[in-house]
């Protein structure tokens, strides 16, 4: 490694030229924080697969009923109970339910309903579970004590109960369902809204912002929302298939939607009544909904890696 | 450098200032108890002081992130407790703050340019190519350059962001700065940079500094008056070169006496002062004085009595007993019984 | 092996993978520790101090981080080539280490006197009552006051200080041959890194240890160490005794270290004199001299060559820098540095 | 220590009156009469029948009746099954749902546990990937689809294992393997995180230091710390279990609690489903508080200073 002592001419024992402000260069690339989020989302091979099954089912699921002449709600009565695997005329691609209606139709279709009740209900979730926990934690003191005690008390109400509750009080339709998985999901979003709140407002370039004396909606927005953004969005990613789980738990039991309307959960509920003769009417809408929850769990997943600052360097 | 009362005036006034946080239902740490002295316009005053004593909470007292729970901050002659808009405004310019934690301290989604300019943006100094120029201008003055106003954060080192948090004070032209330990986290030789640049910085716009931090050498080294806290209280403050040479208090002595010299020859030499035992919960501090439990000199007074905030020689201010002669008298009496 | 040293570390080089590329943290390392003697690796954040220390014992984690080359002797072995269950052996016995933060380094929900015992059990194969008055002796010896109830606690229930005291009775526990003490008063106040000062020095004297103490802090360094290693961004760029480092220093950077320290008992009217920049990433290092892009003596070669080891005033000081080479031109350090201002 | 105890007791006596009241007044501002289905009956007898499920007197009266009730564990008589008391009732069921969150608990546990420290200890490897795989699988196949599953392929097709009813201990197979997906997964998840977490921390380090050997790093040291806050999952898995059980019986055709409720909600036999509601609600509020005096007695940080760091 070492040169020849002959190699060594005074020449090289002449003073360096040196750049001016060369010791403080900057030798990383430039990165934002989003950039680098993004960076890291991509290269996360599951998160890919996650969403790109999320982008097939979304598409599929507004398109799919289009693609064939029949609707959700047709019922063909020489048409029952037909597999897919028989060949049959007409275009029933997934084959008929008991009374006749094209599968391919109905799940689809049926996707799509989940897919709108679950983000009903996130949004729900966000809007509420962000105003209260972000209220709560920005407030600080008195109000944040009370705000929290009643989550305390909220926290032990068991989700499930509650939902059932409501709708049975209710009638279950799209939005009442949303309604009821809201009601009891927003606590969660809340607590970590307001634990992000608190965090934030004792780091030191929140205090920073203080003392140069910014008003409210400027420590909100400039500070307090895009440092909490990272946290909400992966519990978004986990409401989602959790609602979509409920959904398909409570068509199960018989507390979803009516007849003819189709969700994941009644189709599943449906197919069951079948399984011991068509095993297939069950199957389909089983796999869409486990891919469905797989998807968003991957993606899940693969954001939380992504907005973890731990793992930043 | 040496200030004197009569020549100059105080920026700010500490009168008695108490902070107490609320623990739980029944626990109160007293995080300042008490404190009292003033701040020389164009000085800078040290203060030093073992995690927890509460020099940090001051800080941010006087700067107003806390409210006092008793007591009164004076800035430039007038009271800071209820200061309200134009006033508030006002105060936000004229006293800043620089951060301990380089990495903490600058928001991870905005840009170095943004940091910078987010005083002028607030108080609406400077808009489009005088904003640029202005925070162009900024990142020079600290030893950066314009390249790096598009950065962000996590692209610079700890030396880098330090002095970007600088940069961000000093947008609103302030008078008076408070700088919280703004070396710690910083390696040796950064350290010295920030320093200077800091002394660079004073000596041009004639900037008041509050200058909080453990290091003592390095408080000495940039501090014209250095006050020593301990667990809430002050208990000494004098002049730089007069509390290293006749430190009076015995904590003071024993802080002195703990830091390390880089010279081994002087460190062979040297007798350390070792106190015993830990710093004392803040929750439940002893009464009377509170560095009784660890003091070489304590007598029985220290424990029923609390010290006086006395000048017991120009400039020279102590919280002992053991300068009081009323105490000294009264021990006298309790030995004598 | 030199019969007079405990450990010769020779050629060190250590890497990390990380997400963006290589990371070489120690490239190149080399010094002796004698029987007996205490060496200080001094250095700033991030120069490779903590990794030498933590290859010492193998405690580089794996991976991300590897030993790429180098030999590192003790006790007749190469450390870097003794199997696993061999190093298990030693670690703990012959070579003990304690950490930098008392508050993370002991573990919460056992108890202060089981992890005492638990190495001596390992290594000494005492029997519990055996190694739990070991434990009460060691807590003893680093002055932790009424063992016997302190031996049933949490760490938790132990201040800075003493987890700190507790620390080193667990590093000494089984009398090692040398023990790597890596920052052990960073995390501490003043005065309970003094009162932890006094107590190592006590040790070292009672125990006949050598020690490897790693600082930045050189007050540190000149209270307690017989010889220096001074490191910059993964290399050993010089060593001498304390005096010789103090004193007569001849690297630019340990110039610039000694001029950035501001120093209590000094009335200082002049400035600082800081090194300008900041340490180069290792994830590209520069090719010639580290220090070069810093150094306000860099020539044409620092830029391209690293500088050879050379011996200078005595065996024990050696340096690495262009500037010792016959053709170079003749510097003289910054008069702040020269004598360190009482010599 | 105590302080929290009591805390945690008084949240906890809240939360099931507030479920009690809940409960209550949905049911009671219900369209229609609970008795609906009977409208045909004559009023004198209608009367009679009001009378004996306490519904003539005004809603506070009721509703104090009713706590009242509650707190003497009376859950008060079917509107379906004439005379059957309800708590008798939860009790025929409670036993076959207990066995089968149980060994759903147990077995789930011990094989996440060890599928998250392996998985943990192998970091990176093949055995890794299987483990993270198979634990999003776990969280994404709700159990209702995998107990179809099981039961119509091993207990139909195959024909191992029984499909359904509950007749003995290997009719407990299928559906407790499907409860107890969900538990692994979570489980091993968690593990997996938190230990990889242990593993990175100081004291990990310290304990090499000693000269420890793996096993005894991993047992002694990071396990304990890595379970510790593992122990929190156990309430909400506790929920996700019996939200399980509801669909699981229904597909096993087990004779348990959730299929008694399920068939209440059916039938809108009104007492019943009140009276779930409450025993579950009650169950679950009542392991939440253990889970959380048992984290407190685990960690010593919290059982000698009382409180949460």
């Amino acid at each position: 490694m070492a040169m020849n002592t002959d190699q060594l001419s005074p020449e090289l024992f002449q003073p360096a030229e040196r750049e001016q402000g060369a010791e403080e260069a900057v030798s990383r690339k430039r990165l934002s924080y989003w950039q680098d989020v993004r960076r890291r989302f991509v290269s996360n091979k599951g998160a890919m697969i996650g969403l790109l099954l999320i982008v097939i089912i979304g598409v599929m699921s507004l398109v799919g009923p289009l693609m064939n002449d029949f609707t959700y709600s047709d019922q063909n009565t020489d048409m029952m109970n037909i597999s897919p695997f028989e060949k049959i005329e007409g275009d029933y691609w997934l084959g008929t339910d008991h009374l006749g209606r094209d599968l391919w139709t109905r799940i689809w279709y049926g996707a799509g309903i989940s897919l709108l009740i679950a983000i009903i209900a996130a949004s729900l979730d966000l809007v509420v579970g962000v105003t209260y926990g972000a209220i709560s934690g920005y407030m600080g003191g008195k109000v944040d004590d009370w705000m929290q005690r009643l989550v305390e008390v909220l926290v032990g109400v068991p989700q499930l109960v509650v939902i059932i509750l409501l709708l049975i009080w209710l009638e279950p339709g799209i939005f009442a369902i949303a309604l009821a998985l809201a009601l009891t999901g927003w606590v969660n979003m809340s607590r970590i809204v307001r634990a992000q709140m608190l965090k934030l407002k004792s780091q030191e370039y929140v205090l920073a912002a203080r003392t140069l004396g910014a008003n409210t909606r400027r420590m909100l927005t400039k500070h307090m929302i895009p440092n909490v953004m990272g946290p909400v969005i992966i519990t978004l990613m986990f409401t989602i298939p959790n609602a979509i789980f409920f959904e398909a738990f409570l068509g199960f039991i018989g507390l979803g939607l009516r007849p003819p309307q189709a969700s994941l959960g009644v189709l599943l509920n449906d197919g069951y009544q079948m399984l011991q003769l068509y095993p297939y009417q069950c199957l389909l809408p089983a796999t869409v909904l486990s891919l469905l929850m797989f998807s968003f769990n991957l993606l899940g997943d693969g954001l939380r890696d992504a907005l973890d600052p731990k793992l930043r360097q | 450098m040496s200030v004197t009362k009569q020549k100059v005036e105080k920026i700010l006034e500490v009168n008695h200032v108490k902070k107490h946080f609320k623990m739980g239902r029944n626990q109160v740490v007293k995080a300042v108890d008490n404190i009292s002295f003033d701040v020389y316009k164009g000085e800078t005053l040290g203060l030093v002081g073992e995690s927890g004593c509460g020099k940090s909470t001051i800080g941010r007292t006087i700067i107003r992130l806390y409210d006092t729970t008793d007591g009164e901050i004076r800035f430039k002659g007038e009271s800071t407790r209820n200061l309200k808009g134009k006033d508030l405004k006002k105060f936000n310019r004229e006293m800043q703050m620089i951060f301990q934690d380089p990495y903490a301290s600058l928001n991870p989604r905005m840009t170095v340019a943004d940091i910078i300019a987010e005083g002028l943006d607030i108080h609406g100094l400077a808009q489009g190519e005088e904003r640029r120029q202005k925070v162009t201008e900024l990142l020079k003055t600290v030893g950066l350059n314009e390249e790096h106003a598009d950065r962000f954060p996590h692209e610079f080192s700890g030396g880098q962001r330090q002095r970007i948090g600088i940069a961000r004070a000093l947008a609103v032209d302030p008078e008076f700065i408070i700088a919280d330990e703004p070396i710690s986290a910083l390696d040796v030789s950064i350290q010295a940079q920030v320093v200077n640049l800091m002394k660079k910085l004073q000596r041009e716009k004639g900037l008041t500094y509050l200058f909080i931090a453990h290091d003592l050498s390095m408080v000495k080294y940039i501090s014209d008056r250095i006050g020593v806290m301990y667990l809430g209280n002050l208990v000494e403050l004098a002049d730089s070169q007069e509390l290293y040479d006749h430190p009076l208090h015995p904590y003071t002595e024993a802080l002195l006496s703990a830091v390390p010299i880089p010279d081994p020859d002087v460190e062979k030499e040297r007798e350390r002062i070792i106190l015993k035992g830990d710093v004392p919960s803040p929750i439940n501090p002893p009464s009377g004085c509170r560095f009784r439990t660890r003091c070489p000199k304590v007598m029985d007074i220290c424990a029923k009595e609390t010290p006086k905030w006395q000048e017991v020689k120009p400039m020279h201010w102590v919280a002992c007993h053991l300068y009081q002669e009323e105490s000294l008298k009264k021990e006298e009496g309790n030995k004598n019984k | 092996m030199d019969q007079n040293n405990m450990l010769e570390v020779r050629d060190l080089h250590v890497s990390f993978q990380t997400y963006n590329g290589e990371v070489q943290a120690v490239r190149g390392v080399t010094f002796d520790v004698k029987k007996g003697e205490t060496v200080a690796i001094v250095g700033e954040s991030g120069c490779g101090k903590s990794v030498t220390s933590q290859s010492l014992m193998r405690l580089i984690p794996q991976p991300p981080g590897q030993i790429k080359s180098g030999e590192i002797w003790f006790d007749g072995k190469d450390l870097t080539q003794v199997a696993e269950k061999d190093m298990e052996k030693i670690r703990g016995k012959d070579i003990a280490m304690i950490f930098q933060d008392p508050m993370t380094s002991l573990n919460p929900t056992m108890t202060v006197g089981k992890q005492i015992m638990e190495g001596l059990i390992k290594h000494q194969n005492m029997g519990k009552d055996q190694a739990r008055e070991r434990a009460l002796e060691m807590l003893r010896l680093v002055g932790i006051p009424s063992p016997e109830s302190r031996i049933h606690q949490y760490p938790h229930q132990f201040s800075g200080g003493m987890r700190q005291r507790a620390m080193i009775a667990i590093a000494l526990a089984c009398a090692p041959k040398l023990l790597i003490a890596d920052e052990p008063t960073t995390a501490l106040d003043v005065t309970i890194q003094a009162q932890i000062l006094e107590l190592m020095n006590d040790l070292k004297e009672k125990l006949e240890t050598s020690i490897i103490l790693i600082t930045h802090d050189l007050g540190v360094v000149a209270d307690v160490a017989d010889r220096v290693v001074v490191m910059y961004a993964g290399k050993v760029i010089e060593t001498g005794t304390v005096e010789e480092i103090f004193y007569r220093p001849r690297h630019p950077y340990t110039w610039g270290l000694m001029g950035s320290m501001p120093r209590l008992d000094l009335e200082q009217e002049k400035e600082l004199t800081p090194i300008l920049g900041t340490p180069p990433d290792l994830l590209s290092p520069p090719k010639g001299c580290p220090f070069a892009a810093r150094c306000k003596h860099a020539m044409k070669v620092c830029q391209q060559e690293m500088p050879e080891t050379t011996e200078v005033d005595s065996e024990t000081h050696k340096v690495n820098c262009w500037l010792e080479h016959p053709m170079a031109p003749a510097v003289e350090p910054p008069a702040e540095v020269v004598g360190g201002g009482s010599k | 220590m105590g302080r929290f105890v009591l805390k945690r007791l008084i949240y906890m006596v809240i939360t099931l009156w507030l479920i009690a009241t809940i409960t209550f007044f949905l049911m009671h501002n219900l369209p229609g009469s609970p008795l609906q289905n009977e409208e045909k009956l004559p009023p004198e007898l209608k009367e009679i029948i009001l009378k004996e499920y306490g519904l003539d007197k005004p809603l506070p009266v009721q509703y104090v009746n009713y706590l009242g009730n509650l707190i003497t564990g009376d859950l008060g008589n079917s509107y379906k099954y004439d005379g059957r008391k309800v708590t008798d009732m939860i009790m025929d069921g409670f036993s076959a749902s207990a066995t089968l969150g149980v060994q759903a608990i147990s077995f789930g546990v011990v094989v996440g546990l060890i599928l998250g420290c392996v998985a943990a200890l192998r970091r990176g490897t093949w055995i890794d990937s299987g483990a993270t795989v198979l634990s999003v699988l776990g969280v994404s196949i709700p159990s209702f689809v995998l107990g179809a599953l099981l039961s119509y392929y091993v207990g139909v097709e195959l024909q191992w294992l029984p499909p359904a009813l509950w007749e003995g201990w290997e009719y407990t197979i299928l559906p407790s393997l499907a409860l107890s997906f969900l538990v692994i997964a979570q489980i091993a998840r968690y593990v997996r995180t938190e230990m990889l977490e242990v593993l990175g921390q100081d004291y990990i380090k310290t304990a090499k230091a000693k000269g420890l050997g793996r096993p005894a790093v991993i047992i002694r040291h990071a396990l304990r710390n890595a379970l510790i806050p593992a122990i929190t999952i156990m309430a909400p898995l506790t929920v996700a279990l019996l939200t399980g059980t509801l669909v699981i019986e229904q597909i096993f055709a087990i004779p348990g609690m959730g299929y008694m409720f399920v068939d209440s909600i059916q039938t809108n036999d009104f007492t019943a489903i009140m009276g779930v509601t409450m025993f579950y609600s009650f169950l679950l509020v009542v392991s939440i508080f253990i889970v959380d005096i048992l984290y407190g007695i685990i960690d010593p940080r919290i059982r000698l200073t009382g409180a949460k760091e």
